[in-house]
């Protein structure tokens, strides 16, 4: 896995790549919580390069979503591929979680 | 044994999770040879890691050096897994799936595994540990189409 | 052996070439976690693929169920595969490349193992067949760069 | 691995795709032998797709090599990978084969 990071103003952009599981989630949650330490909003998470993902991504991802709320921020994801939509589907997170279409759309204020 | 007559991959390492890619690439890769769509094979190898993944995390501690076996039974149609540790026996009542209401980080994991496999069993194995067998069969034979013979119809009702 | 504290993932699979493309999944899983590139993976399990198919077609016959063990062994840096038999220990001089001159079908696998590898070794195991043994270190430390202590300068000569 | 024929006049395009290996090159040998008893010439394999080749695969085109040859056709080969091009390399046969760099300019007569 790996995760560039991108400011944009009070918005950061993290693309995530490779395969999200107990081994690399440490790392995304590290990117993550930098962000968060910094109140930004949107903090974006880009995964149209993540090719596997499993539920300690996904809670990584809420304990993301719990911290935003924290200071009235927002989290948007953007880029799930279908087998990655598909997990939050099983995973009955599709309308907890801002899942935007495009990432100019998800980097709006 | 010298001969393999049954179409079975043994594999036994270590409980690091460096090497979770690497399950999920043997995984996908014998339920490819099961005959098993991409899509299938990948949801697949979201179960094992569920089920491994718990094994590192709960069953050894998160301790890195612990021994896994894995066993890979992939006749064409139905993948089976055995995963198999030699922690303590772990009481198949207290592995239970959280309400998915409640939205908090864990608890996804077994949720998931059941969700991604047909059939999902803990059993005490003769090492002391916890051998956890996942089963999935393809879809063109569901598991559950068949009716029980004599049950809802027998004598007794 | 409940502890596995070596780095090592021991593979057993039955003599059938369709899992060829699962231990190549695995071989390049395993190179890849000792930080090899992805170049240097294909071409790590090219030359796996020459010393199994070498096992299946001469040391089995191209009996598909006999057993093959791998034993995978990759710290950072180094690759090393042990390819164990259950057949007879060969001669390790009755296995040679053929000059490339002569061109015709087969007796290309030996010279690619060779050339895709460090090192390539033939050695008598404990069950009577044999063990080759194929190793890789990472560009970066070139094995022959080191000189060996003593020789060619040492109080003999 | 999966090979799929196309008939141009006397000239016969395999395109092969996927790994061809100890369990695949059979395959390869059938398609390639279907060719060389009608005599096909030129016939050209399009590895574009071989993701990879091992030395059972190298064979069975020396073996098609050596067919053409018994009736005074062609066998060309396109499209190689950089590390298919490499294997070629390592084995001494890329001037044994005629490599093209196009599917239409090794169709040609
Ligand atoms: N192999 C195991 N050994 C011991 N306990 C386990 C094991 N697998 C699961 N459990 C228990 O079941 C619970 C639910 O597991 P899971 O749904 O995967 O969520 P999580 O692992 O995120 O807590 C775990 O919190 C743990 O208490
Ligand atoms: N595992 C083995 N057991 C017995 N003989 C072997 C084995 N591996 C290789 N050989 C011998 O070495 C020769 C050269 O092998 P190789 O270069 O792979 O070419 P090929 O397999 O195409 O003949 C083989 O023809 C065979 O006689």
């Amino acid at each position: 896995m790996n995760v560039v990071r991108e400011d944009h103003g009070t918005a950061v952009l993290l693309v995530v790549d490779g395969q999200v599981d107990m081994h690399t989630s440490p790392e995304l949650r590290r990117h993550l919580r930098g962000a968060l330490e910094q109140q930004s909003s949107p903090l974006v998470a880009d995964l149209a390069g993540v090719s596997f993902i499993d539920s300690s991504g996904l809670a990584t991802l809420i304990e993301a979503l719990q911290g935003v709320a924290r200071y009235g921020g927002k989290l948007r994801l953007v880029g799930l591929a279908p087998a990655v939509k598909n997990l939050f589907q099983l995973s009955n997170l599709t309308s907890i979680f801002d899942i935007r279409e495009s990432r100019a759309e998800a980097l709006e204020p | 044994m010298t001969s393999n007559n049954s179409d079975v991959v043994e594999v036994a390492l270590p409980s690091d999770p460096k090497y979770l890619p690497l399950v999920r690439a043997l995984v996908e890769q014998s339920a490819e040879v099961a005959g098993f769509s991409a899509d299938e094979c990948q949801r697949i190898a979201l179960g094992v890691t569920e089920g491994i993944t718990n094994v590192m995390r709960h069953g050894y501690g998160g301790c890195t050096h612990r021994r896994i076996d894995l066993l890979l039974h992939a006749p064409t149609g139905t993948f089976r897994i055995d995963i198999r540790d030699y922690g303590r026996f772990v009481d198949p009542d207290r592995i239970r799936s959280r309400p998915l209401e409640a939205v908090r980080p864990g608890g996804l994991g077994v949720h998931l595994m059941k969700a991604t496999m047909d059939s999902v069993e803990y059993k005490r194995n003769d090492h002391g540990g916890t051998t956890l067998t996942l089963i999935k069969h393809m879809a063109a034979t569901p598991p559950t189409a068949r009716p029980l013979r004599g049950e809802g119809e027998g004598e007794g009702q």
